[in-house]
């Protein structure tokens, strides 16, 4: 049977790969179902001759089990709420609620980070679910939008470092984001663990990723990809000139369903009411808007977006037929085997583990998560006993941080596309940003942040506390400088050649990986030179092949795919 | 506590940077963007769990 | 070749026969690449379609079966935290939650969902307060009436058997269906 | 329009294949007006509202609500638009079932009080006369039956004659139990540790199948009356509760899922929407933009995917075909491309009203 493994996980990543690099240039929800379709054919012909037709009888219902309901119901829910929220007005009322705080002493920027760091902080299930509501609000900021009060190059910024924060977002959501997942698994020895072990490390990392992709926007994809922006730019007679302000107009209504939004978040995420599940308190929230706010259910239908939800059950399906037929513990065996390679060492595989997610980056992180943490938690000491609980705690913060922002970069209908769209970029414009945040800033701080302050949380024998904060203010302060001036310095020298371009990007996000990975080691194993060798060895390797991912030129890579590869 | 101190500090930076990236980097609009990482870090840290 | 003339004779016709989006502008001009990436007509459609079923096929199984509080599992394993606290030694109890869900009997007797008493020590770890021995019990009573059909593959009880995977209060059952 | 097999049949009038061409219209006649009625998404709701309340008994009372207060919100616009009466009658059904719910709630009330004073509890089983008893009542998972022989007003022996619950607690919890009751001779509730869920179950409705019995010995112990009984079973069924609420939200998201999805399957030439990424890049290319508030290129393919077709007309007209949308999605979708489908899909809804004669003729 284990053949079969290893069969059905290449057939898998063979597929997904052709759909990354566009030479199947279908829907990625097809290619998903077609893969289940396959991996189960194969399944069912050595089920049949290994344990007859009863066996193959039953495979429906084992590849079903791959589907995890929660998240799609969830999302779905969230949706709701969200387009009963457009239909009514709330964005406006929002957008007035802004205008006033624009007023305050914070101002216009300040106005805007908190606007960026919204997100994390109301903490949906999915991120999508504010992002495709509030990207159009930070669009008219812009000239197009009709406010004109930013420039292109302020708008991009802004939309990037929005999406990058809302891709990230579903990580600590309390109410069944994909932390979750990794959460539960550290219950096992942490006994509040599954309250949000893993909450703080990730809203921590998110935030200091979200300032780096702003930064890496403007000095180099800007640079990188000069023409790919359709944007229009401020006149400068316009900014001499100063602001032009519009009127807002919101309705009564839409404060109402903004209240009645903010209301069903807080009771979902607080639970005052008992223990309730979410979806019951989004539907109601919805119902009640429907009632309250008078829209239709048609408008609560214009919330969905449908392909998230259909390219999650795809790909939870494909997991499940994965999981069926064994190619998730032939992956583990792999990995497994990673181990006894000369260099890379146990630092370096999970220097490896812990970017996988970004290196082959699904529409949704989930579908591969809720098969890669089991893996993971079989490291630990439940099965291989590579890592004690809290080297798993600390692999699990930097693996999951990664993993919640892995949807925003994936070409595949990931949620950095809305982005892309919403900033008019060609697809894989803000690749480079994301993959380069969550590799070289998120995983490492979220690492550092776990081994040294959560852990020390969560086991109160810790007495160094000042100690261990000083340690992370050092961590955060080397990390941040380190990768701005890798910024910096790949944005000084951007020309106008695409391959040399390319040649500089590769290097600096080798350089990115190593001090990831170098970082990732010394969090897990502490001064141990050997170990954070291998660590830096695993994070080139994982760098590589990030970096391979990131397109070269967009324009010409567009094209291609709109008329195929000859060309 | 520490909790809090790491993301106001976190918070700040990070709006620092994003201000200098959106291209607002007078000191006036710097301590603003400050500010409005302040605020985003405090937010942040009020939904986690104690 | 004649079939190559037909089907371009047939494509013209039907581009022909397409009505004005607007006064003065054909269909034609909004063609893409559509026929590059569909590699048939209906594929895409279909497949969204099979998803979106299966998905109503997961939530209604357990509703119809009296299994609904699984529909909510987070799969946050945090119930794994169970470890010794359970009496008989279950370790993947989010497994088995699962496999009451779907209905995969072969599944939920590998995780050793026959050997649970439901005692109901995993339900305290839940972050939903699920009721999990509640949930067992249904899928043990439906696991028992496939065993009797004969619908389990034999091999898989086999296997059970070998590893003690059987609880005494099944063991009957388990021995009736292997003989 | 070469989908509609109809269209073709009277083509082909000779004399052999004349029968067969009738039968074959019929039967496509009945095909289409079914089709016609699933392709309407009321019929759909319709379906899928009866289809929850035949699937769950406990959710009926929460449907019936639900129905209620559409229909209420639908007939109330249509009165104050058109004037029809539609929902006095309404109103008049609502008066009759709450009258129904007001009666069996008064019955109710009234056994339940009466029942305090002459329950088989504790030193109740003073009032039982001596005899055996059978009563049942609902287990974990299905009707326990026991029958109770009492003398000189103490409980001598309980004897269960139906136990479906045997799995769950066996001789663990039960056995004890049942001991318990015989030394103490009356009803009273057992002290369990409280996480036994399963077994608590059981044990609630072993209790309740032994009062029922000891109820029978009482000589005037209350009972409902016939129509609360009837009232009770057709429309309530089992009280609604928690997990009923819980389920029926997400079925409500997984049937409006499913709507939306089948939407634009049934209707020919708009599928390509579904697979729509709303990443807003057609809006880009757009010349347009923005108009009556929908993002244009990309507010239509979702408002197909909804199946407002005649929305989708009523701003087709900013279109101006220029077609750079198509060029630019980068999964091959083509807006206009959907637009023309859901034009086609208006005009063929029209015909199905009877609406435009004129376009059938043209075609």
């Amino acid at each position: 049977m284990e053949i079969l493994g290893y069969i059905t996980l290449s057939l898998f990543i063979g597929l997904m790969l052709l759909t990354l690099f566009g030479y199947i240039r279908t829907p990625v929800q097809t290619v998903l179902v077609l893969s289940t379709v396959l991996t189960l054919i194969i399944g069912a012909v050595f089920r049949y001759f290994d344990s007859g037709w009863n066996a193959v009888l039953l495979m429906p219902n084992e590849f079903l089990g791959g589907i995890i309901l929660h998240p799609i119901t969830a999302l779905l829910t969230g949706l709701f709420l969200a387009g009963g929220l457009k239909a009514s007005g709330g964005f406006e009322a929002l957008k007035k609620m802004l205008n006033y705080l624009r007023r305050s002493p914070i101002g216009l920027v300040g106005t805007l980070v908190i606007l960026i760091n919204l997100p994390v902080i109301a903490s949906l299930p999915c991120g999508r679910i504010l992002a495709a509501s509030l990207l159009p609000l930070l669009f008219t900021f812009g000239l197009e939008g009709g406010m004109g009060l930013l420039t292109k190059s302020q708008i991009i910024v802004l939309i990037g470092a929005f999406t990058r924060n809302a891709m990230g977002s579903c990580g600590p959501s309390p109410i069944g984001g994909v932390g979750q997942i990794g959460e539960g698994f550290l219950g096992s020895f942490f006994p509040t663990a599954s309250e949000g072990i893993l909450r703080a490390p990730q809203a921590f990392s998110l935030m200091l990723g979200t300032a780096v992709v702003a930064l890496f926007l403007k000095f180099v994809s800007k640079r990188f990809y000069p023409d790919d922006v359709a944007l229009r730019d401020v006149p400068p007679a316009w900014k001499a000139e100063g602001l032009r302000e519009a009127v807002i107009e919101a309705p009564a209504k839409g404060y109402l369903a903004l209240v009645i939004f903010v209301v069903s978040l807080l009771v979902s995420i607080f639970q005052p009411f008992g223990k309730m599940p979410v979806q019951t308190v989004l539907v109601g929230g919805a119902l009640v808007m429907v009632v309250a706010c008078r829209i239709r259910i048609n408008d609560l239908l214009d919330g969905i977006i449908l392909l998230p939800v259909t390219a999650m059950a795809a790909g939870f399906l494909a997991a499940g037929a994965l999981a069926a037929t064994g190619g998730f513990d032939a992956l583990g065996v792999i990995l497994n085997s990673l181990v006894r390679v000369p260099f890379l060492g146990i630092a370096g595989m999970l220097a490896i583990f812990v970017q996988f997610q970004t290196i082959l980056p699904l529409s949704c992180s989930r579908i591969l998560t809720a098969a890669l943490v089991p893996v993971l938690y079989l490291f630990g000491p439940a099965k291989f006993g590579f890592l004690d609980w809290s080297q798993l705690a600390v692999v699990m913060a930097a693996y999951m941080i990664n993993a919640t922002t892995s949807c925003g970069p994936s070409p595949l209908g990931g949620g950095g596309m809305m982005g892309e769209g919403t900033m008019r970029a060609e697809t894989g414009f803000i690749k480079g940003a994301y993959t380069f945040s969550s590799m070289a800033i998120m995983a490492p701080l979220a690492a550092i942040y776990m081994k040294f302050l959560n852990l020390s949380v969560f086991q109160p024998s810790n007495p160094d506390f000042v100690r261990d904060i000083v340690t992370i203010g050092e961590f955060t302060l080397v990390v941040a400088v380190a990768n701005i001036l890798f910024i910096a310095v790949m944005g000084r020298l951007a020309g106008t050649n695409a391959s040399t371009n390319w040649f500089i990007q590769l290097v600096v996000f080798l350089a990115g990986g190593a001090i990831a990975g170098g970082i990732l080691a010394f969090a897990l194993f502490e001064q141990n030179f050997a170990l954070i060798t291998q660590g830096v060895a695993g994070g080139l390797i994982a760098a590589a092949l990030i970096a391979l991912m990131v397109p070269r030129t967009l324009s010409r890579r567009m094209t291609a795919t709109l008329t195929g590869p000859e060309m | 506590m520490l909790t809090w101190i790491t993301f106001l500090f976190v918070g700040t930076l990070s709006g620092v940077l994003i201000s200098w990236a959106l291209d607002m980097s007078s000191p006036k609009e710097l301590l603003q963007g400050a500010l409005g990482g302040l605020i985003a870090g405090f937010l942040m840290a009020a939904m986690l769990p104690h | 070749m004649d079939s190559e003339k037909e089907r371009e004779i047939k494509h013209q016709r039907k581009d022909t026969e397409q009505p004005l989006v607007l006064p003065g502008i054909h269909r034609y001009q909004f063609f893409t690449n559509l026929k590059d990436r569909g590699w048939t007509k209906n594929l895409d459609r279909a497949a969204v379609f099979g998803i979106v079923a299966a998905l109503a096929a997961t939530v209604i199984k357990p509703l119809t079966k009296g299994n609904p509080a699984t529909i909510y599992c987070y799969e946050c394993r945090a119930c794994y935290a169970t470890q010794d606290r359970c009496p008989v030694g279950i370790t993947f109890q989010a497994e088995l939650v699962v496999a009451g869900r779907v209905g995969d009997y072969d599944r939920f007797i590998r995780s050793g969902g026959l050997k649970c008493i439901r005692c109901g020590n995993c339900q305290s770890y839940c972050v939903q307060y699920l009721p999990l021995p509640v949930m067992f019990a249904a899928m043990q009573e439906d696991t028992r009436r496939a065993i009797k059909k004969g619908i389990v593959p034999r091999c898989s009880l086999e296997s059970a058997m070998t590893y003690g995977l059987v609880g005494k209060e099944f063991i009957d059952d388990v021995v009736r269906a292997l003989a | 329009m070469a989908e509609r097999p109809e269209s073709n049949i009277p083509m082909r009038k000779t004399e052999e294949t004349a029968v067969w061409g009738r039968q074959a219209a019929e039967a496509s006649r009945a095909w289409t007006v079914l089709g016609e009625a699933l392709s309407t998404r009321g019929v759909r709701l319709t379906i899928y509202l009866v289809l929850t309340a035949a699937l769950f008994p406990s959710s009926r009372f929460i449907l019936l609500v639900a129905l209620v207060l559409s229909l209420a919100v639908v007939w109330g616009r249509e009165l104050s638009r058109t004037g029809s009466r539609k929902i006095f009658y309404l109103a008049a059904c609502v008066a009759i079932l709450v009258l129904g719910y007001v009666l069996t709630r008064a019955d109710v009330v009234r056994v339940d009080e009466a029942r305090i004073s002459t329950n088989p509890w504790g030193n109740g089983i003073s009032l039982v006369a001596d005899g055996t008893y059978q009563g049942e009542a609902w287990g974990y998972r299905g009707p326990i039956r026991v029958e109770v022989s009492v003398r000189d007003h103490r409980i001598t022996d309980i004897k269960t004659l139906a136990y479906p619950d045997l799995i769950s607690v066996k001789d663990s919890v039960l056995g004890p139990f049942r001991e318990a009751l015989l030394k103490a001779g009356r009803l009273e509730r057992p002290a369990l540790p409280p996480m036994y869920r399963g077994a608590e179950q059981t044990i609630e409705g072993y209790l309740n199948a032994i009062e029922a019995a000891l109820g029978k010995g009482i000589p005037d112990y209350p009972r409902y009356n016939a129509f609360s009984q009837v009232f009770l079973a057709a429309f309530i069924g089992r009280a609604p509760d928690r997990v009923t609420l819980n389920a029926l939200a997400i079925l409500f998201a997984t049937f409006l899922v499913f709507e939306y999805t089948l939407q634009s399957m049934i209707t020919p030439g708009t599928g390509r929407a579904i697979s729509c990424y709303n990443c807003a890049t057609c809006v880009g290319a757009c010349p347009i933009k923005e108009a009556e508030g929908v993002q244009m290129p990309m507010g239509l393919v979702l408002l197909t995917r909804l199946g407002d077709y005649e929305r989708v007309m009523e701003l087709s007209k900013y279109c101006v075909g220029c077609g750079r949308c198509a060029a630019k999605c980068p999964i091959g979708n083509s807006g206009p491309l959907v637009i023309a489908a859901a034009f086609q899909a208006y005009r063929r809804q029209q015909k199905g009203k009877g609406a435009s004669p004129g376009e059938e003729a043209a075609s």
